[in-house]
Parts: structure tokens; C-alpha cells; sequence
């Protein structure tokens, strides 16, 4: 209906294979840009920035790279938190060591870290698929987990047994530690999670991309392409796992500002899953989607009752949207396991056809 | 303007005027690939060039032989360039068909799109001494042909480009060569295929052409701006006109689809600006859209439907500029917000400011439904010997049933017999070695015989009722068009077949066939049963039903006193359905009225009597081969004879 | 050299200075490696049966136990409240079965596994919704279990056995036994063992497999029930079980995913590896090393025999 | 006219995988003798080949050869071996007795991914495209091996990896063209009917245009016109662009029309070798054929 797409037509391959080949598209993602970067920071309140966009934002960015490595490449992983907290505590090391040093350069040099750990992890993957692959993944949480606790190095030997985030400042404005405002952490997110989010598409899109699709897809196939297993898989746990430490270091340096080793804890890797499950596997969309269900719902549990003016107890909200997140991943499971991502996919398809009920050619 | 002399001298004028506006488009490979005039200009030249160096000469004839191309298209320009003629065939015939036009023709090059064209000369080639060089356009598969007689088009203008290094003045010389092109020179010659005989080469002159496509740019206000579709065969003069001589002259954009499957695709792509399809194309159209719809879900259904009742009350109010409240408009613009605008950007036609239907007559409901949407829709009525516009209908002078009002420059007139005669600049210079053709067809003072019956309604516009030698005579002397009756009538989809007897009659009777799904999707609607297909044309509710259609049918010829005598007065609903197999249809799905005269002797003297019903036995063919017989009372009725109370029903 | 004295030579001078305390070691290794083989046990009676890698195991251990502790809380006798909870398993396994394995058959098996996680989450949210969230004693005494502990004097030292840990093992046991009992001799046990062979041999026995299905996952909620029982008495029921019920999935990567005694195995491996290393070795590493110990081993063992000890060796077929 | 099958040999020899070689230049015309149809050039052989699972020998001393630019089609009962010995052609198995060479090269154990960049490709039995996929990326997929731009390239997707990508994408633009299936380019494989899935799964095997060709039942499950419509892309792909092919395939008439040599296997062993006709006229083939199978 809103997509009127008669008279667009490509002249060139590279507008043809172009992200967003439609022009409503484009648009549409244009304008989103304009609220993310102008409306909201003009507009929304501290709380807003702060307990919903910041936490949204970081969370997209550890989905993306769960979902590069669990829907792109097939390797289903239970050790998020875990990556991520790599990337917490390896920026947190780095600015003790280098406190003049950008810290926006240190947050995205710790993903490096991130990355290399993900990569030992990612060898047994080599030999190894589905299910079991999950256990060894969950081997890389329980161990790093442990490590963030019992290794006093990772935290300075802090009594508290916590990092904690120093002040830093890009142009003069403080943009961590606590007399950064929430909006301008929050412009130094969105801007990060947009950046990385075009290079996720692109390498998606690209070769390498379409080498983690063919070893998910066929992976017998995809070696008898010339795909070479070893490099496909372990670029996979590399590339998701830095997207996960960079979502780590965010997540400590931008929002909550200080983190002991249950930040990053298995509950916490699940979440991740969740959003990507149901956000929709083998989607970037799906990330943005499903981290934005996830992580609103709760919030939203909790603000009815309030405004029905009845008084109910935290925890009974946290229960209650417990069950409706396990409901609705059964749910996305059986009825469209590729997530929000694909019914808003069903329901673009159905407006580009519009007003027939499917594309007749 | 002043026009000028030849259509190459418009490819250069385009080349300098609208350098850099895109002249052309195809889809090749997955993308749009684009042309401006300036360099259709140079490709052009260097194939011509090329042409030269292979040895053609002025006046020689070219077959091309393909589906619409650029580089057909560019054949078309370099052989006129240099003064060769361009023949154009059509790329489904069978070798065997072609080897007439080619050897009539006199063809001595041949430009073929793929290796399936060539192999249909080659195939043929002997029987061709004049024949020496094939061109072709796509390699594909042709490696391993005799590269002395067989090249690409491609090859050809490295050839042409070879000539222009080793001699700069090649370019001059092959511009001084246009100058030389007389107006009134031989441009291109299309085959028709006529019902009868052989075809005929109808020769057309560069005058032809550029005037009836400056004047048929200036009727429909077509400009530079422009963007069509090619689809139709090149051999066709529609398309010739369309794609070639008004894009010419107009500057417009033509745009070459991928393949035949993408059609559609394509033109949504595209969304051209204007549009030309025969009826069928619109008819099967519709067709899609209403199978589509019928999979959608109840309330979409509901709604789809409802917009589209609103659109067939004020969409053709609306788009001919009428005032309207603005209830309806509000209306009716909430129906192109959900429907109409959605629908024409999936049929590609959002973008359409003219589209032209021609050729057979299309069913007034389809012409309305796209006119209703806001489309605007529009016949005209044209022959290749005419250089495609006789008449046309101008905007906001729209009805199903005429052909609109003569072109620009064109004159019109009414035979005593009905046959439409005409005179204009677009009249050919004549057939090709066929003198005697020519002077039957073309008067020593410039009209042309169309072969078609028709009359000029009170509004200025031609209606055309039928071929004019079908054309019979009731007994008290007025017309007898059978088509134009029985097309009226097939127009209900009731109504699959009708036959209309009548001339050197007292009155006119007719046999109707009924469409047997449309029918008995109406039966299990009204609760009528029935068990076979006999029993259902012999239904008296059925009968009833046709009746009614046919007194439509008859107010709207008595509404025109040409035609107002030949009302229907007597029918029957035929027992079996007319099948080719029995010998009743072509395999065309045409009548064969004369085979039908025979068998059905005793039917139609029954319908000139004042019997009831009359038995009838006839032999038929079944689908495994087997021969049988139906027989069958088959009621006879007649017209407005009906009881009131079966009336009031 | 320091580092490689005490990681090869000083735990095992301690192991002989003391063999009263590795003996006790050991035992606590075996009781808890017991309850990891139960646990692995309700794992692989699903996942033979229906190709599902049921995540939940862990967290079914916890509902079924909080159940019949609130149950009894409510005033239910302890018996009943056994019924009850049982009862209260078997109306899941069959609202598992009819809400979501009917619904996903033949989907991929990481499919399935997410599935299982969506039900732990549910699981989760229903048990701290009407059980509360914090951790409750285990009626031991109201269901007959013995307390109390005996000493065992070996090696001029004494070995301490709590009188639970030998229910927990004895429990174990005829747990095992009912089972093997249960497939060899019942009709529908070897319909199950069919079904895990082939599902149409399954249904010339004349069972449906939704039937089969739902017996299996009401089979581990017995399990779970057994093993929420004695994990329960041995320390307390609450949620941080879920967690350590996971290292059964390591247990099962020992064992392989389809064998009972595999799991058995597995299980008491990793349990006396895990105290043993967490007790001789864990100051090297700083202690906790519990936490880790069996999903490092699986890792490695992954590694060198993918198809666990007692798996088939996978042949794959282009 | 075309003059049957064309084959130039001297096209390929000395060429490497990695070389873009010009053989998908469809506007190269270049002058072709009308030679007949001799292979002098030996592509693949393999000297008493014997493969075993457990105890169950799959296949048995096999011996036979593959020329350069020839159609060889491999054929025989079920069961007797055929599929096991295109797996040890493209490295999925490997036998535990004899030699391969390729080239004129006696091959080391060797991985699929390696013997895909040695030049061989293959398509599946039952079809094996990445489901996820559209027709485009599938056959985009077969170009893998032929694209280099790095990570960092990749990320920005600008300059040298964008103009990798679009350069590849007009050779399978131009596969697509070859095998007509411009209409589903953007359509996702899984919903495919089963006849186009097999032309896409050659269309990605044609893009690594590859030095040999095997074709697992590249028309099982087909009606008639597909069947024709495969052939025409087999005998084209054979002649236009020279490649080597083997094939496995059941309808005997589609074999005899194609292959210029046919070795036949029955319970994993050669029991004849030769043309068409010959093979025809064998004993053994007709004993395995009529007594033994089917």
C-alpha cells in the first residue's frame, strides 16, 4: 500500500545490490535516523535515555552479534555475558593502563579482546555442531565467569571485587562516569550502534558473509564451494564475539557505570538469546526488534498496574514478564521461528503487494 | 514545427539536442542498462558504417527478425541511414513461413536477435540466392557458424569503427548520406498477414511515418519526457510507430524488457508513461487481478470490492474532469488511497498518462474497469496501410463503443455499402510488387479501403460495427453487421459464442452458446439444478436470462439508426457447446459460419418459422477420438414474447 | 618449576598424607555426582525418545520440589503432597507435550533446545510466582528420610558418611533399576526404546507417539521430583539449582546423549573430578573452580571423543 | 550450422583455477576449427581405487580416466557405487587404496575445499542450495573461491570489495542468462519448484566454472521438458565453455545422447567402459541391468 514501488528501477548492480534497494526504504530509515539522533535527544526525558534507549541500544549491539554467529553461521551460543564481559573488563584494564588514550578508541579495541577469547572458544566448533557446540559455549561462560571473579588483576584488586568506571571526556564533554549526562552517552551509543550495525550488513552482504550462510545452511555444500570450514567458523565467533565485547564495554562504561562478574552471568547470555530468537534469527532488524521487546516489556508490566493505580510488588512483575517472554519464545518457535523480524517481513511483503494477497510474479 | 525530411535526420537531431537525455533502456543481465541519444547516435553510425564496408547498398532490403532490442531497434536506423529498408518479421513464425516474405522481399542481409533466428534462415538459406550476410544480436551458442556470412551486430560496427579510424571522413560522408534521404522515400516495408492469401509488403515513406507521429504526439501531447515499454513484435506497425517513429520524434525513452516472462516485472520497473496493449492483454489482466483477489482474505475482499463499486460510479466522472460532490470525491479519493493507487503500481500503470487499446474490440466492462481506476484508457482505430492513426478518441470523449474521431490530417468517409474510407499523409505509397493490391485497395485519388463497416454517430465519432463484406442486408434493406451484434452480446460473460444470422432475412436470429462456468456459477447461486450441460442451456431460467441480455442489446441498437434494424427477434441457446473439434470453431476459436450453416440447416429454418422447438441430431467428436451423436429438442424463443409473470420474475 | 610441582606432584603427596580425607572427598564427589547422573538422566529419557535436548531438566528439578515443600507448607501431608507434586509433573508433561513438541515435530534441534529454554523461563516465572522466590528447607524427616551422619574409621582418620547422601544413593539406584525394569519388561517401556530406534516401529506397538512423548517427560519429572527430594535434603530448594543442574549437560557430553549408563558414569565422573580438583587443585586457580570444572573437561573431551564414551561413532553421508 | 559438439582443447591447458579464465566471455568469438570430437588430453584419472566403510566395501579396484573436454557419464544399478566415487573425486572420502591424479598430478589426501579450488565442482543428488538464499546469492555462492577483498574492504564495502562484488555479479548474471531463470533471480531457493532448485544448483556449480563438472542425477525427479531443457544446458555448458564433465544418470537415453564415454559399475566394481554403444552392447551391462537391479 505504502510501498509504491512502480517506476524504481536499478541502472547499475551496485544500486541493485545497495542495503535498502527500495526507495520507501530509504526513506523510512531516514527518517528513524532523524528521531534517533535529533528527536530523542531534544526531546526525551533522562529516565527515557536512560533506562530505556541506553540499555536498548547496548543490548541491540550484543544481539547483532549473537545473531551473526547463531543465525548467520549456525553456531548457537550460550556464552554472550560472558564475551561481553570480556570486552568489559579488557577496556577497563586498558583505560587503567592508557587513562589518556580515547576511551571511545579503547571500547572499540577492547572488542579485540573479546574477539581472540571467542575464537579459542570457537575451535571446537571445528569438530563439533549444534548441541554440542552450545555446551562448549556454556564451558566459555562458566569459565570466564569465573575468572572475572576469582582473578584480582581483571579489577585492579578492588575491595569490592567491581570495576568501575572513570571520568572521561571526548571534546570536553564528559562522556562517561558519572557526570556524563544520559543524553550525551546516549548520542556516543546510538552513533557506535549505528556504525557498527552498516558494517555488520556489509560484511554481511559481502563474501564473508555469505560463507558463515553457506556453512549454516549446507556445510557440506559450502566446502565442496571452496569454503574453507576452519576460517568461515572461527571468523564467525570472532566477528559475533567483538560485537559482544564492544556491547560489554558499552554496557559498563555508558550505563551502568560499574559491574561485578553476575553483570555478565548466564541469565544474562540468555537474554541476549532471547532477543534474538524472538527479534528474529538471521536478521539485523530482528536485533533492533527484539532487544526493544525484551528489554520495554518489563518496564511496560510495570507501569500498568501503576497507572491502574494498583500496588504490586517488583518481583511479581519480573515473574510475570518471565512467563510472557518463555510464552512468546514458544510461541515465535512455532509459529515463525524467524521472529518479529519476519512478520514485519510477512507484513511489508503484504503492503508491497497490496491489494493482492501475495506477488504473482 | 516544420518537419524534417527522413527519420535518420531525427536521430541526429536528437543526438544534439537531447544528447544527454536517455534514449533507450533494456534489461540485461539483472540491470537497466541505458543509452542516451548521443549514444544511439554513434552506435547507430558505427553499425551503419559497418553495414557499408559489408556491402549494402541503397535500396536494398534487410529482414530483422527478433524481439524487441536495442540493437534491432539501432538496425532499423543504420540500414535507413545509408538508404536500405528495413523489413521487419515476426520472430514466432516458422522458417517455412518466412522464406516468402524473405524471398518477396528481396531480403539480402538478414539481422536476427539469437541463435534461434539464424538457424531459421540458415535453415532456409537456400532457397534465398539474394540473401548473403545474417547478422546476428546475442552470441550465445553461435560459435562454430561460417563467420564469412554470419556476424554479430557487434562486429559489424567494430567493422564500421575500423572504416572511421582508417578515414575520419566517413562520419562526414555518412551525414552528407542522410541529407540525401528523400521524404518521400521507401523507409520500411511491414508484412501484414491478412485473414486471405499471401501477405503484403505495405511500403511506407519517411513522410508516413514522421507525420502521423508528429501528429499523433501532438494529439495526446507526448513529449520528450516520455517512457515506454516495447514489447510487441516489431513487425507490427503499432510498434513501429510507437517505439520507432514517435519516440523519434518525440525524443521519448523506449525501454526493452528482459524476456517475455518479466514482462510484467519489467513494466513495473518501468512504470511507463504510455502504454499501448491489445484488448486480450487488458482482458487477461483483469483476469489475474480477479483470481488474485479471490485468494485474499474475506474483509480485504470486502473492501476491494466496495472501492471498486465506487470507482465504477465516479472514476470515470473523475477522470474526465467532471464536477462531482465532495462526498464522492472524498470517496473516491479514499478508494485510490487503498486500492486504485495500489493496484496500478502492481500492473506498472501508476505512471500512465495515455494508454491505447486497438485492434478487435474490447468488452466495455474491461474498457470501464481500468477507465474507473483512473487510467486513462483510450481506443483508436488503425492500419498498417495507414500508418496506425485513422481515428482516436480524445481525452475526456470517452465510450466503449466508438473508435473516437479522425486524427489530425486525417479524412474520413462512409462508403455506400458501410465501408470506412480514409485519406491522410500516413497513406502507404503502396504494396510491394502487388499493383493489382494496391489499386484495389487505394483509390488514384488517395483514399483507402479499410475493409471495415462502420458509421460516424451524432457525435463526430466512428463506430466500426464489422468487416465490411460481412456485412449483410436484411430483406427490407437495412444493415446486417453480424460481429458487431454478436460481439455486443458476447460482452456478457454469460454468453461464450453467438451467431448471428440475418442477411437477405426478414429479421435477425441468432444461435448463443452459454459459458459454462460463468453460467453455473449463477445456477448454484439461484438454487437451480441441473445435470448436464445440455440441460442447463436448455433451462428455462437460462433462456430467460439470455433474453434479457438480448433486449440490452437490442435498446442499444435501436439507439443507432444505422443499426437500429437489426434487432435480434429470434433466438435459440444451442445444446452442445461449438467446438473445434467438431469443425465448428478455428483452432483459433474463430466461427466457421459457413460450416455452421450446413449443419445447423434445421435450427435456423426453425428460427425463420414460428415453431416452439425444433429436434435436432448432431454428430460430435469426444476428447479420446470416439465419435457419438447428441440429440436434443432445443427450444426456440422469441424476443419480448414473453409471459409477464416470467418477467416479473 | 614450582608450578609444575604443584600442579603433578604436591595434591598427590597430599592424596597419600591423608587418604581418610581423600576418601571423603571421593564420597562427596560420588554423592554429588549421583544427583548430576539424575539430572543427566531425566536429559537423556527425553532426548532418546524425542530428539529433544531438554533444557528445562534443571529448573523441573526446582518446580517439582518447590511444589511439594509448598504443598506441604499449605498443610498437605507429606505423602500426599509426594502425589500431588507428581501429579503436578504429569499434568506438565502433558501440557508440554500437547503446547509445544505436537507443535514443533520435526523442527531443527537447535529449534527444539530454544524451545526448552522458553519453557525454563516459564517454569521459572509460574514457580517464583506461586512458590516465592526464596530458598526452603526440604521436609526431609516428613517423607522418612534418615538424618544424621556415621563415621567410618579408616587410615587413622574417619570418613563421615550423612545417612542422606546414602538415601540419595540408594534412591539413585532403585531409580535406575525402576527404569531398566520399566524398558525391558513393560510394553510401553520398550515401545519407548522402539520409538528411540525408529518411530514407525514404535507405532506398530500400537502407542502414538504424543503418548510417548508425554510419558517420557512425565518419566524425568519423576526423576526430577527424586532428585529435587534429595538435592533438597542435602542442602536447601531454591533456584540456584537451575544453574548447577547445567553441568548435567557436560555429563551428558561424557556420556553421550542417548546412554543411561553413560549418564550414570559421566555423572560420578565429573563429580569426584570436580571435588577432587576443586580440593587438591582449586588454590592454584583460586578456588570456585566447581563452577567450571565440568564444562572445561567436556570442552576437552569434546574435543578427542565428540560422541561421548559410550555414543556411536557418526558416519556422514553426502 | 552447428557442427555437433565443439571442443577445443587447447583452451584450458596450462590454465590454473585461480586464473579468471575467459571461457565465460560469451562475446569472445573466437575462430573454431571444426575439428571431430578427440581428447588428447587426459583431466582426471584414478588407478585402482578401493573404498570401504566398517566392513562394507562401497567401492572396489576401480580404474578408469577422464579426458579433457569430454562428457563422461558414470552409470549403474543402485547400490553400486557411483555417488561413493564422485565423494572420493571431490575429496569427501578418501580411499584407503589407489591413486587419483588431476592433471597430470598424483593427488595428496586432499579436502573438498581443496579439490573445489583444484577446479572441481559438483552438484547433489538430492539438492543441496542453501535454503536460506536467493537464486542470486546461491550462484553468487559458487563464486567464492574466486574472491579475494579482505575484512577490511568488506566493512566499508566500498572501492575494491564493492567492485569485486559487482564484477562477480555480472558472471552470474550471464549463468543466469545461460540457464533462463532470470525470473526467479531474487526469489529464495526453498520455494522453488524442484526442476529450477536443480538448474540454480548447476547455475552454482557453473560459477566456479569449474575445470571439471561432476552431476550427481542432474534430471532425476524431472518431467520430459525439463529433462530436454537440462540436457541443452549439459551439451551447451560441454561445448560453449569446454568444461569437463561427469555425470551420473539414470535414463539410459539421456546417457547415450550426452556422454561420449560411459563407465558402467555394478556392487562397486567396473564391469565395462567405453562409448555408448559399445557399453550397449556389453553382456555384463546387460546382466546388471536386467538381473541384478531393477
Amino acid at each position: 500500500m505504502f510501498y509504491r514501488e512502480a517506476g524504481q528501477f536499478k541502472t547499475s548492480y551496485a544500486a541493485d545490490q545497495a542495503l535498502l534497494p527500495i526507495r520507501q526504504d530509504r526513506i523510512g530509515l531516514g527518517l528513524i535516523l532523524l528521531v534517533a539522533f535529533v528527536a530523542v535527544p531534544l526531546l526525551a526525558s533522562d529516565f527515557f535515555i536512560g533506562s530505556i534507549m541506553i540499555p536498548f541500544l547496548v543490548f541491540t549491539l550484543a544481539a547483532v552479534g549473537l545473531n551473526i554467529l547463531t543465525g548467520y553461521a549456525g553456531q548457537l551460543s550460550l556464552g554472550t555475558g560472558a564475551f561481553m564481559g570480556v570486552g568489559a573488563y579488557a577496556c577497563y584494564k586498558l583505560t587503567t593502563y592508557f587513562p589518556d588514550i580515547n576511551i571511545l578508541f579503547m571500547v572499540l579495541l577492547s572488542g579485540i579482546f573479546s574477539a581472540a577469547v571467542g575464537v579459542v572458544f570457537g575451535l571446537p566448533s571445528l569438530r563439533i555442531k549444534g548441541l554440542y557446540l552450545a555446551i562448549t559455549t556454556l564451558a566459555a561462560q562458566f569459565f570466564l565467569e569465573w575468572c572475572f571473579i576469582r582473578i584480582g588483576w581483571l579489577y585492579n584488586y578492588n575491595d569490592s571485587g567491581a570495576i568501575e568506571v572513570p571520568q572521561r571526556k571526548l571534546f570536553d564533554i564528559a562522556i562517561t562516569g558519572a557526570s556524563a549526562s544520559p543524553t550525551v552517552r546516549y548520542l556516543v551509543i546510538v552513533s557506535l550502534v549505528a556504525l557498527m550495525t552498516l558494517v555488520a550488513a556489509n560484511v554481511l552482504r559481502g563474501r564473508i558473509g555469505r560463507s558463515w550462510m553457506m556453512i549454516r545452511d549446507m556445510d557440506i555444500a559450502a566446502e565442496l564451494m571452496g569454503v574453507r570450514p576452519l576460517y568461515a567458523k572461527l571468523s564467525a565467533f570472532a566477528f559475533s564475539s567483538y560485537y559482544c565485547g564492544v556491547a560489554g564495554a558499552l554496557m559498563v562504561f555508558f550505563w551502568i557505570g560499574s559491574a561485578e562478574a553476575e553483570a555478565f552471568d548466564i541469565n544474562h547470555s540468555l537474554l541476549v538469546l532471547f532477543m534474538v530468537i524472538i527479534g528474529g534469527m538471521g536478521s539485523l532488524l530482528g536485533c533492533f526488534m527484539g532487544a526493544a521487546f525484551i528489554w520495554i516489556l518489563p518496564i511496560a508490566i510495570r507501569a500498568v498496574p501503576q497507572m491502574l493505580g494498583l500496588d504490586v510488588i517488583a518481583a511479581t512483575t519480573e515473574h510475570v514478564s518471565n512467563i510472557i517472554i518463555g510464552v512468546l519464545i514458544i510461541f515465535f518457535l512455532i509459529v515463525e521461528p524467524h521472529g518479529l523480524a519476519r512478520l514485519w517481513q510477512i507484513g511489508k511483503e503484504k503492503l508491497r503487494t497490496w491489494p493482492f494477497p501475495y506477488s504473482s510474479n | 514545427m516544420q518537419s524534417l525530411p527522413s527519420l535518420p535526420h531525427y536521430l541526429l537531431r536528437n543526438a544534439e539536442q537531447y544528447a544527454e537525455r536517455v534514449a533507450m533502456r533494456h534489461k540485461d543481465l539483472g540491470i537497466w542498462h541505458e543509452w542516451t541519444w548521443d549514444e544511439v547516435c554513434t552506435q547507430v553510425q558505427a553499425y551503419a558504417l559497418g553495414l557499408k564496408e559489408l556491402g549494402l547498398q541503397e535500396g536494398d532490403k534487410v529482414a530483422i527478425i527478433g524481439n524487441n532490442r536495442p540493437k534491432l531497434y539501432w538496425s532499423f536506423a543504420a540500414i535507413q541511414s545509408i538508404g536500405g529498408v528495413p523489413v521487419p518479421m515476426y520472430a514466432d513464425a516458422v522458417a517455412e513461413e518466412m522464406v516468402y516474405v524473405l524471398e518477396h522481399a528481396g531480403v539480402r542481409f538478414a539481422v536476427c536477435q539469437d541463435q534461434e533466428q539464424v538457424d531459421k534462415v540458415v535453415s532456409v538459406q537456400e532457397q534465398l540466392p539474394l540473401l548473403t550476410q545474417i547478422l546476428y544480436d546475442e552470441p550465445r551458442g553461435m560459435r562454430g557458424y561460417d563467420e564469412s556470412r554470419i556476424l554479430s551486430i557487434e562486429a559489424v560496427q567494430q567493422l564500421g569503427l575500423k572504416l572511421l579510424e582508417r578515414d575520419r571522413h566517413q562520419a562526414v560522408q555518412w551525414r552528407t548520406g542522410i541529407d540525401k534521404l528523400e521524404t518521400d522515400q521507401l523507409c520500411v516495408m511491414l508484412y501484414t498477414s491478412g485473414t486471405t492469401g499471401r501477405p503484403k509488403g505495405v511500403m511506407l515513406s519517411h513522410r508516413n511515418l514522421i507525420v502521423t507521429s508528429i501528429n499523433a504526439n501532438t494529439f495526446d501531447n507526448l513529449g520528450v519526457d516520455e517512457e515506454i515499454i516495447a514489447y510487441l513484435p516489431l513487425a507490427w506497425v503499432g510498434d513501429h510507430v510507437f517505439s520507432y517513429g514517435q519516440s523519434l520524434t518525440a525524443g521519448y525513452c523506449v525501454c526493452c524488457p528482459e524476456s517475455l516472462d518479466t514482462i510484467a516485472a519489467d513494466r513495473r520497473e518501468i512504470a511507463p508513461s504510455y502504454f499501448f496493449a491489445p484488448p486480450r492483454v487488458f482482458e487477461s489482466l483483469l483476469t489475474s487481478i480477479t483470481v488474485a483477489m479471490e485468494d485474499a482474505s474475506r474483509l480485504k475482499r470486502l473492501m476491494f470490492d466496495h472501492f471498486i463499486r465506487v470507482a465504477r460510479r465516479y472514476g470515470e466522472d473523475v477522470l474526465n474532469g467532471k464536477s462531482l460532490p465532495l462526498t464522492a470525491r472524498l470517496h473516491y479519493a479514499l478508494g485510490d488511497f487503498m486500492v486504485y493507487g495500489p493496484l496500478k503500481n502492481r500492473l506498472g500503470m501508476s505512471k500512465v498518462r495515455v494508454a491505447y487499446t486497438a485492434g478487435e474490440a474490447i468488452g466495455p466492462d474491461i474498457f470501464r474497469f481500468y477507465r474507473s481506476l483512473g487510467i486513462n484508457l483510450k481506443q483508436l482505430y488503425g492500419q498498417t496501410e495507414a500508418s496506425v492513426y485513422i481515428t482516436a478518441q480524445p481525452d475526456g470523449q470517452i465510450d466503449a463503443d466508438t473508435v473516437g474521431t479522425p486524427s489530425l490530417d486525417v479524412e474520413i468517409r462512409i462508403a455506400e455499402n458501410g465501408e470506412v474510407l480514409y485519406r491522410s499523409p500516413g497513406v502507404f505509397m503502396g504494396y510491394y510488387q502487388n499493383d493489382e493490391a494496391t489499386a484495389t485497395t487505394k483509390t488514384p485519388d488517395g483514399w483507402v479501403l479499410t475493409g471495415d463497416a462502420g458509421f460516424i454517430d451524432d457525435k463526430g465519432h466512428l463506430r466500426i460495427i464489422d468487416r465490411a463484406k460481412d456485412v449483410g442486408k436484411l430483406n427490407d434493406g437495412s444493415l446486417f453487421p453480424p460481429k458487431y451484434i454478436e460481439n455486443k452480446l458476447k460482452f456478457f460473460p454469460a454468453v461464450k459464442e453467438v451467431v448471428a444470422f440475418g442477411d437477405q432475412r426478414d429479421y435477425v436470429a441468432a444461435f448463443v452458446n452459454i459459458d459454462l462456468t460463468s453460467v453455473a456459477n449463477w445456477a448454484e447461486r439461484n438454487n437451480i439444478v441441473y445435470a448436464s450441460y445440455q440441460e442447463l442451456a436448455g433451462h428455462p431460467q437460462v433462456y430467460d436470462m439470455i433474453e434479457s441480455h438480448i433486449e440490452e442489446v437490442n435498446q442499444d441498437l435501436l439507439a443507432e439508426p444505422r443499426v437500429a434494424g437489426a434487432c435480434i427477434r429470434r433466438f435459440l441457446v444451442l445444446h452442445k457447446e461449438l467446438d473445434a473439434d467438431d469443425g465448428e470453431l478455428t483452432r483459433t476459436q474463430k466461427v466457421r459460419r459457413k460450416f455452421i450453416n450446413e449443419r445447423y440447416q434445421p435450427l435456423i429454418d426453425a428460427l425463420y418459422s414460428d415453431q416452439d422447438s425444433q429436434f435436432v441430431s448432431t454428430t460430435v467428436v469426444f476428447e479420446d477420438g470416439r465419435k457419438g451423436t447428441i440429440e436434443a429438442d432445443v427450444r426456440l424463443c422469441t424476443v419480448g414474447a414473453r409471459a409477464p409473470l416470467a418477467q416479473a420474475s | 618449576m614450582e608450578m609444575l610441582h604443584s600442579i603433578f606432584v604436591s595434591p598427590f603427596i597430599e592424596m597419600g598424607a591423608y587418604p581418610d580425607f581423600f576418601l571423603q572427598v571421593v564420597w562427596e564427589g560420588f554423592v554429588a555426582g549421583v544427583l548430576y547422573s539424575l539430572i543427566a538422566l531425566g536429559f537423556v529419557l527425553i532426548y532418546k525418545a524425542s530428539g529433544v535436548f531438554n533444557f528445562a531438566q534443571g529448573i523441573m528439578v526446582v518446580f517439582a520440589a518447590l511444589a511439594l515443600v509448598s504443598l506441604h507448607g499449605m498443610g498437605v501431608p507429606a505423602w500426599l503432597a509426594v502425589i500431588l507434586a507428581l501429579g503436578i509433573m504429569g499434568l506438565l508433561a502433558i501440557g508440554v507435550e500437547r503446547l509445544v513438541l505436537r507443535k514443533l515435530v520435526n523442527q531443527h534441534d537447535a529449534i527444539l533446545l530454544m524451545a526448552t529454554i522458553g519453557l525454563t523461563l516459564v517454569l521459572k516465572g509460574v514457580g517464583q510466582l506461586l512458590f516465592g522466590g526464596e530458598p526452603k528447607p526440604m521436609i526431609t524427616e516428613e517423607l522418612g528420610l534418615p538424618t544424621g551422619s556415621t563415621d567410618w574409621e579408616v587410615f587413622d582418620g574417619i570418613v563421615i558418611f550423612q545417612h542422606i547422601d546414602i538415601a540419595a544413593t540408594v534412591v539413585a539406584l532403585l531409580m535406575v533399576l525402576a527404569l531398566a525394569l520399566f524398558f525391558s519388561k513393560t510394553r510401553i517401556g520398550r515401545a519407548l526404546r522402539a520409538v528411540a530406534d525408529d518411530h514407525q516401529a514404535a507405532l506398530s506397538v500400537g502407542i502414538s507417539l504424543h503418548q510417548i512423548w508425554a510419558i517420557v517427560w512425565f518419566a524425568s519429572g519423576i526423576v526430577a521430583l527424586v532428585t529435587g527430594i534429595m538435592w533438597g535434603a542435602r542442602s536447601e530448594v531454591s533456584f540456584a539449582l537451575e544453574i548447577i543442574a547445567l553441568k548435567a549437560l557436560a555429563v551428558l557430553i561424557l556420556g553421550g546423549f542417548t546412554s543411561i549408563p553413560g549418564a550414570i558414569v559421566g555423572g560420578l565422573i565429573i563429580g569426584i573430578g570436580e571435588k577432587l580438583f576443586e580440593v587438591y587443585w582449586g588454590a592454584l586457580f583460586g578456588s570456585g573452580v566447581e563452577a567450571w570444572f565440568a564444562y572445561v573437561l567436556a570442552l576437552i573431551f569434546l574435543l578427542f571423543r565428540p560422541q561421548g564414551l559410550f555414543g556411536e561413532r557418526i558416519i556422514e553421508r553426502v | 550450422m552447428p557442427t555437433g559438439k565443439q571442443v577445443s582443447v587447447d583452451q584450458y591447458s596450462g590454465s590454473t583455477a585461480d586464473q579468471d579464465r575467459s571461457s565465460m566471455d560469451l562475446t569472445a568469438s573466437k575462430p573454431v576449427s571444426e575439428t571431430s570430437r578427440q581428447y588428447t588430453t587426459e583431466l582426471l584419472s584414478i588407478e585402482n581405487v578401493s573404498l570401504s566403510f566398517g566392513g562394507v566395501q562401497a567401492v572396489t579396484d576401480i580404474s578408469f580416466n577422464i579426458m579433457e573436454g569430454e562428457v563422461r557419464a558414470i552409470i549403474g544399478p543402485n547400490g553400486a557405487g557411483k555417488t561413493s566415487l564422485l565423494n572420493i573425486i571431490n575429496g569427501f572420502y578418501h580411499p584407503q587404496e589407489g591413486v587419483i591424479n588431476f592433471r597430470g598430478k598424483q593427488r595428496r589426501r586432499m579436502k573438498p575445499y581443496q579439490a573445489a579450488a583444484s577446479g572441481i565442482a559438483r552438484t547433489f543428488q538430492n539438492v543441496a542450495l542453501f535454503k536460506g538464499m536467493s537464486t542470486l546469492d546461491n550462484i553468487m555462492s559458487g563464486r567464492s573461491l574466486k574472491m579475494h577483498r579482505g575484512f577490511l574492504w568488506q566493512v566499508i564495502h566500498l572501492g575494491p570489495a564493492r567492485n569485486e562484488e559487482i564484477q562477480h555479479r555480472r558472471r552470474v548474471e550471464e549463468i543466469i542468462d545461460f540457464l533462463e531463470i532470470a525470473h526467479i533471480r531474487k526469489q529464495p531457493v526453498g520455494r522453488l519448484p524442484y526442476g529450477l532448485q536443480k538448474r540454480v544448483e548447476l547455475g552454482r556449480a557453473m560459477a566456479m566454472e569449474p575445470e571439471l563438472l561432476l552431476l550427481d542425477e542432474p534430471m532425476a525427479g524431472m518431467n520430459l521438458e525439463e529433462k530436454e531443457d537440462m540436457s541443452r544446458f549439459i551439451i551447451d555448458l560441454n561445448s560453449e565453455f569446454g568444461t569437463t564433465i561427469a555425470l551420473i544418470e539414470h535414463d539410459m537415453g539421456v546417457v547415450m545422447d550426452l556422454a561420449d564415454r560411459v563407465v558402467v559399475l555394478d556392487y562397486g566394481k567396473k564391469i565395462a567402459d567405453g562409448t555408448p554403444t559399445e557399453v550397449q552392447a556389453s553382456q555384463e551391462v546387460i546382466d546388471a541391468y536386467l538381473g541384478v537391479a531393477h
